[in-house]
């Protein structure tokens, strides 16, 4: 099936204090339709920065794409103008973000807020908008849609704030959904209502996913692809499976290593940290971007780009050591 | 015998001032009972708004109790003034959650790190200089850090930072308000083992606060599970972990994502709870699957169902 | 703290700083030095050369008194400055008192303070200050202290809400847990984090000060003639002012270069120390 | 819509505020001056009017019971005896409110009409001319000395270019129109007399302007900042995430939230526009309260300036509360609390 978004060797740079920085370089990963991608990496990995290229949200506006292609349903987004990207959001490309605290209009009803979208991709009447809007609370198992809709979003918890978002975003049964860590800030028992809410979307609507997160746990259990970045680099993609059973790359393997796990294992025995630390994309730096705190790290390693392996089944590792790292080594 | 720290009954409530001097009353701890050896490290989870962060600021009494006493090697803190509170202070010290915001911007990590001994008028100062670069070793950072500000170090290191701080007055106990939740899960790593590490060299008796149950597996020997400002259910971590007994901790355990684990939808009943519990019965009825009529009239009290591991709930 | 030129660099490159400091280096100048510089007596009368055109005599014109008003532009120059300081000096000390206490205390102390702040502030500040000056009695000291009473209240609010605000942050919890009492935690750290935001709202609030000090002389309740206050200047030349416009125009150009000099400036240190901009 | 617990406690807070006018007037007249009853009669009158008028103030007994002699004073709308004409204060005020409620009005809307025009203008294309030229013109508003503008304006807008008139309210050719409500304008759209109501705007446009320059400035800054800060809000990012055209974001999603700090802004702006007048009208000659005052000043007329301040404070207090009633509706968060 073909896939619906197909990013290639995107780069983009921000304009930063003396010139622009750049914080994604030759990013690459595709998403067929009913799939969850799950994109994974810790802070300042880029993560967030790759979802704002795909619907151009990023804070220079389109001109910060320095290189690649976004291929939606076979379109070049990239070369879009502002105007025709409007017509992209909320109708094709729907995005939900993490803080639900701050992400509706304080002053304007979820009724207003609702209906505005509906009526501006539909050119339906304000009544029917409302009935599409309270039929979507209905689907976000929000019990007294009609209540709801009348009220203010300071009047609502987090949660179901949330899932106010979501059903927004999802009003107008777009292809792609772009959910930006949405369950970071929710209570673990929350978040596993709105991770439901997620799975159920996929299957019933056939809507596609990428779930943007650094919780390996949440990713693991919602994802059926997952791509690892580390410093605005892609350094994996593959299924879920075999990404978390048989990692290729180094730091995804550290990665999993450093998640607490209970499990497996006694009480009060160590977790594997990863030395050094995460270095700024911003910076220019020659080689594997991950060489300095890699146990493997070869002397072509701090020279050369790594290549992209194929490790056959789509999984990929941009990684010099031959079919990625092997199973028994340092990191336990 | 009593126990190194000893918690009775402690109870916080704050009101909230209405018009017309109507109150409306929050309780944000409602009784609680622990007690902690020397050298133990007791867990506390739940999830927000369970009460657990009013607990960290009664231990170090930024607020005082309502009601109810904290016992600090036999000596009570909870409501003692603030001068004859000053010495015990040095005892006791906190690591909070915020990294960016729990160290001054204007001061440099030597001015960070020499304040608690300046305040309690230890050491000369090129004693305080000595230690505090001492310290700054001990939790894995250079002491050419002394002169840099924090705005020029990472979430990770500032958590060091005021770790190295918070040892500063050679304190028995510390109380970590969720020190890890705000980094990512490699720095994570590296403060928890050196959080275990340092418990180990300086014999210290840790109070670890957390939302994560994975977490507090790695650092404390035994848990407690608190809910609506209570504990329902207390334990050698590993046990609670993995045979829990009341249903909250059932569902908290059901819920935590973890790499592997198959994904189980979660029930629907489990709905957004809020606003103050009923006033009779047990906290837990409006979410329990397994509640029944003796549940909703009378409140279950902590009892001892296996070795050292209690639960608040009559239908085990 | 942060070294000279580091602060240059910065200044550098926002060029209207730049201006604002340059304004007012050149009218604090122009002040000090009026005695020296400045080419007649500021109060040497020269009835047969009244109501001059600006010329080469006299670069500004002369008044309906003959005096040389670039001379007496001059001395203002000098009394404006000291008015607006001086207020702003006073009132900021007051007003962080009593904001520090009110928002470090709370309780009573914060309703009582915020009560009597508040009473002040249901006035508008040029009616009050007209009304107090009124009663102390016309003249230069009265305004001031008018004009000083009047501002009091944004410094009192300001300091308290800096002070709410820092008290919740966790550092300054953290230096109570070791036992830092009320005063070390003011001196140690919310003192020097207020800093910014004060010192932006005392360069503003000279030029405000300024203004309305100039405003009450113009009424004729702040300086009396024939001291060269810029007000007192332009009051008695408003008979005068359609036909001979220099009269007026200058006294109150002056006014306005002084006033902005001073704004440009405080706009301009908030965004050089402010946190955010620091950060970048 | 309005609860009663809402309103109430509007009311409680307003008699409270009127108290505390009340106490800080009677300070200023009763505590501050050496010899009260001197400054309330004047240096010219004679010793049985000044010993009459000591004890009708009740000089010799505590302040407590003078307070109370003010208040009933006070309540009875009895301002005391202008020194210079020797009428009550009260009906020389109340002869000249309408011509400054005219002047300040429109100085009003002038100052909040351009003021949002230019600030959501400077921010929405931000960093461009529009922005720059927005920012040197409120800056020069700011730094602008009131009196100062009023001649300027005279200057060349009389004298060089006379294109409007220099002092009054309407032609003196012109007889004004009936008295319903004291302002012109109005009046005159009542009686339907075309004449009289160009003529009085046409004398209102140069002084309302140069009165409300100042406050756009203020409000222009205010609305800029504001606004710029809201458009950096997460709401407005997933607005935009939704597809909502570039317009809509702004004009109805973004302006509403910023505009509910202009509104408390217009409370301050009435305030010293009211303030502002004494000096507008002096020059325009605007027969208003503030020239009423300017003149007494001269004078030292003691009673018609504290009459003065009274009758300002109150109006501003009042206009104050309109402004508050009005956030509280716009902002929901508010009124919920209120309510709580």
């Amino acid at each position: 099936m073909e896939p619906i978004l197909q990013v290639s060797h995107l780069s983009v740079s921000l304009p930063g204090k003396n010139g622009p920085a750049p914080i994604l370089k030759d990013i690459s990963f595709s998403l067929k339709q009913g799939e969850i991608l799950g994109l994974v990496g810790e802070s300042g990995s880029g993560k967030s920065m790759t979802a704002f290229a795909v619907n151009q949200l990023l804070p220079g506006g389109g001109k910060s794409i320095t290189g690649g292609s976004v291929l939606f349903a076979g379109e070049e987004l990239t070369g879009k103008t502002e105007k025709q990207m409007q017509t992209f959001r909320g109708k094709d490309i729907a995005m939900i973000f993490q803080e639900p605290m701050t992400c509706l209009n304080p002053v304007f009803t979820v009724k207003r807020q609702m209906t505005d979208v509906i009526m501006i991709h539909e050119k339906r009447s304000r009544k029917e908008a409302e009935i599409q809007a309270a039929d979507m609370l209905k689907k976000v198992h929000i019990r007294d849609p009609e209540r709801t809709l009348s009220c203010y979003p300071y009047e609502l918890s987090g949660g179901m704030r949330q899932r106010v978002m979501i059903a927004i975003a999802l009003s107008c049964s777009p292809r792609l959904l772009i959910a930006d860590e949405p369950t970071t800030a929710l209570d673990v028992t929350v978040q596993a209502q709105i991770i439901f809410l997620l799975q159920e979307a996929c299957q019933e609507s056939g809507t596609g996913i990428i779930f943007i997160s650094h919780d390996l746990g949440v990713v693991s259990q919602l994802c059926s692809r997952i791509a690892v970045m580390y410093a605005g680099t892609m350094a994996e993609t593959g299924p879920a499976s075999e990404v978390l059973k048989a990692p290729g790359h180094p730091y995804t393997k550290a990665l999993l290593a450093a998640v607490p796990r209970f499990t497996s294992g006694g009480v009060r025995d160590r977790l594997y940290a990863i030395p050094g630390m995460v270095p700024d994309p911003s910076e220019i730096q020659r080689g594997c971007l991950f060489a300095p705190r890699c146990p493997h790290a070869m002397d072509i390693c701090r020279t050369e780009h790594p290549p992209i392996q194929n490790l056959g089944n789509q999984h990929q590792v941009s990684c010099f050591l031959e079919k990625g790292v092997s199973r028994g080594d340092g990191i336990s | 015998m009593t126990a190194f720290l000893e918690i009775k009954d402690l109870t916080k409530t704050f009101t909230l001032k209405g018009f017309f001097g109507k109150k409306t009353d929050v309780h944000a701890l409602n009784g609680i009972s622990l007690s902690v050896e020397k050298g133990e490290s007791l867990g506390i989870v739940g999830e927000s708004g369970c009460g657990k962060s009013t607990l960290a600021n009664l231990m170090v009494r930024l607020e005082e109790p309502t009601s109810g006493d904290i016992l600090l090697d036999g000596i009570s803190i909870a409501h003692k003034k603030e001068k004859e509170l000053r010495k015990l202070r040095s005892r006791i010290q906190i690591v909070f959650q915020d990294p960016y915001s729990s160290l001054s911007p204007r001061m440099t990590v030597e001015q960070i790190l020499t304040e608690p001994m300046q305040v309690m008028g230890q050491y000369t100062s090129r004693e305080r200089t000595e230690r505090a670069s001492e310290l700054l070793e001990l939790v894995g950072m250079r002491s050419s850090s002394l002169r840099k500000y924090p705005h020029e170090f990472s979430g990770g290191q500032r958590q060091r930072i005021s770790i190295a701080r918070a040892l500063t007055t050679e304190p028995d106990i510390l109380i970590l308000d969720e020190p890890t939740s705000a980094l990512d899960v490699s720095v994570q790593a590296q403060v928890l083992n050196l959080l275990t590490d340092i418990r180990e060299k300086m014999k210290l008796t840790y109070l670890f606060i957390s939302h994560n149950l994975a977490v507090v597996k790695y650092i404390s020997d035994r848990t407690a599970v608190m809910y609506k400002g209570r504990i329902v259910e207390i334990g050698p971590s590993l046990s609670i972990l993995t045979s829990p007994m009341h249903p909250y901790t059932k569902e908290l355990l059901a819920a935590v994502p973890i790499v592997g684990k198959p994904f189980c939808p979660p029930r629907e009943t489990a709905h957004e709870t809020g606003g103050t519990d009923a006033e009779r019965g047990c906290i837990y009825y409006d979410r329990c699957p397994i509640k029944d009529e003796k549940c909703r009239r009378e409140r279950p009290v902590l009892e001892e169902r296996q070795e050292d591991h209690e639960v608040s709930c009559w239908k085990l | 703290m942060m070294s000279l030129i580091k602060i240059w660099k910065i200044l550098r490159h926002n060029t209207l700083t730049l201006l604002g400091a340059g304004l007012v280096i050149l009218i604090v100048l122009m002040g000090l030095l009026s005695p020296l510089i400045s080419p007649y007596d500021p109060n040497l009368m020269n009835i047969p050369a009244r109501l001059q055109a600006p010329g080469w005599s006299h670069p500004f014109g002369t008044d309906e008194m003959g005096r040389d008003i670039l001379t007496r532009v001059m001395y203002g120059a000098r009394i404006s400055i000291t008015v607006g300081v001086s207020i702003v000096v006073i009132a900021a000390a007051v007003g962080c008192f009593f904001g520090s206490l009110s928002g470090y205390a709370g309780g009573k102390v914060d309703r009582g303070i915020m009560a009597v702040t508040d009473m002040v502030l249901s006035f508008p500040s040029m009616v009050l200050a007209l009304a107090l000056t009124a009663a102390l009695g016309p003249g230069l000291f009265n305004t001031m202290l008018a004009v000083c009473i009047v501002r009091i209240p944004l410094y009192v609010r300001l300091m308290r809400g800096q002070v709410l605000a820092l008290k919740e942050m966790q550092y300054v919890k953290a230096s109570r847990t070791f036992g830092a009492g009320p005063v070390w935690v003011v001196a140690r750290h919310i003192v020097p984090n207020c800093l910014t935001p004060l010192l932006v709202q005392m360069t503003l609030g000279v030029g405000d000060a300024i203004l309305i000090a100039s405003s009450m002389s113009f009424i004729g309740l702040g300086a009396q003639p024939p001291m060269p206050e810029w007000g007192a200047m332009i009051s008695t030349a408003r008979t005068y002012a359609i036909d001979q416009w220099w009269y007026a125009a200058f006294p109150g150009l002056f006014i306005l270069m002084t006033v902005m000099g001073f704004n440009l400036l405080g706009d301009g240190i908030r965004d050089i120390l402010d946190p955010r901009s620091v950060k970048n | 819509m309005f609860s009663f617990q809402f309103i109430w406690k509007r009311l409680v807070h307003l008699i409270l505020v009127f108290l505390g006018v009340s106490i800080v007037t009677f300070s200023i007249s009763h505590v501050i001056p050496g010899d009260p009853a001197r400054m309330l009669v004047g240096p010219h009158a004679t010793q049985e009017t000044l010993e009459a008028t000591r004890i009708q103030l009740g000089l010799d007994q505590p302040v407590l019971v003078q307070y109370e002699k003010y208040m009933t004073d006070l309540a009875h709308g009895n301002l005391g005896t202008s020194i210079r004409t020797q009428r009550p204060v009260s009906s020389e005020l109340a002869r000249s409110f309408p011509a400054t409620l005219e002047l300040t009005l429109a100085a009003m809307l002038m100052a909040i009409v351009f003021g949002v025009i230019l600030g959501v203008a400077a921010a929405v294309h931000r960093d461009r001319w529009i922005d720059h030229a927005s920012r040197i013109i409120s800056l020069i508003g700011v730094s602008t000395p009131l009196f100062w503008s009023g001649i300027i304006a005279l200057i060349v807008f009389y004298k060089m270019i006379p294109i409007f008139p220099a002092s009054g309210r309407l032609d003196t050719f012109l007889s004004p129109p009936p008295d319903i409500t004291g302002m012109y304008i109005i009046d005159g759209l009542l009686a339907g007399d075309m004449d009289v109501v160009l003529s009085a705007i046409h004398h209102l446009l140069l002084p309302a302007f140069c009165l409300a320059y100042v406050q756009m400035a203020i409000v222009a800054r205010q609305v800029r900042s504001s606004m710029i800060d809201v458009l950096e809000q997460d709401y407005i990012r997933t607005a935009k995430s939704c597809g909502i055209p570039r317009h809509m974001l702004i004009y109805r999603y973004a302006l509403k939230n910023a505009l509910l700090p202009t509104v408390t802004v217009t409370g301050l702006t009435i305030g010293e526009l009211l303030g502002g007048a004494i000096i507008t009208e002096t020059i325009f000659a605007w027969p208003g309260m503030g020239k009423y005052v300017m003149d007494s000043i001269s004078f030292l007329d003691f009673p018609a300036i504290m009459g003065f301040t009274l009758v300002v404070s109150f109006s501003y207090v009042l206009i104050n509360m309109a402004v508050d009633i009005l956030y509280s509706f716009l902002n929901p968060q508010i009124r919920e609390v209120d309510e709580s």
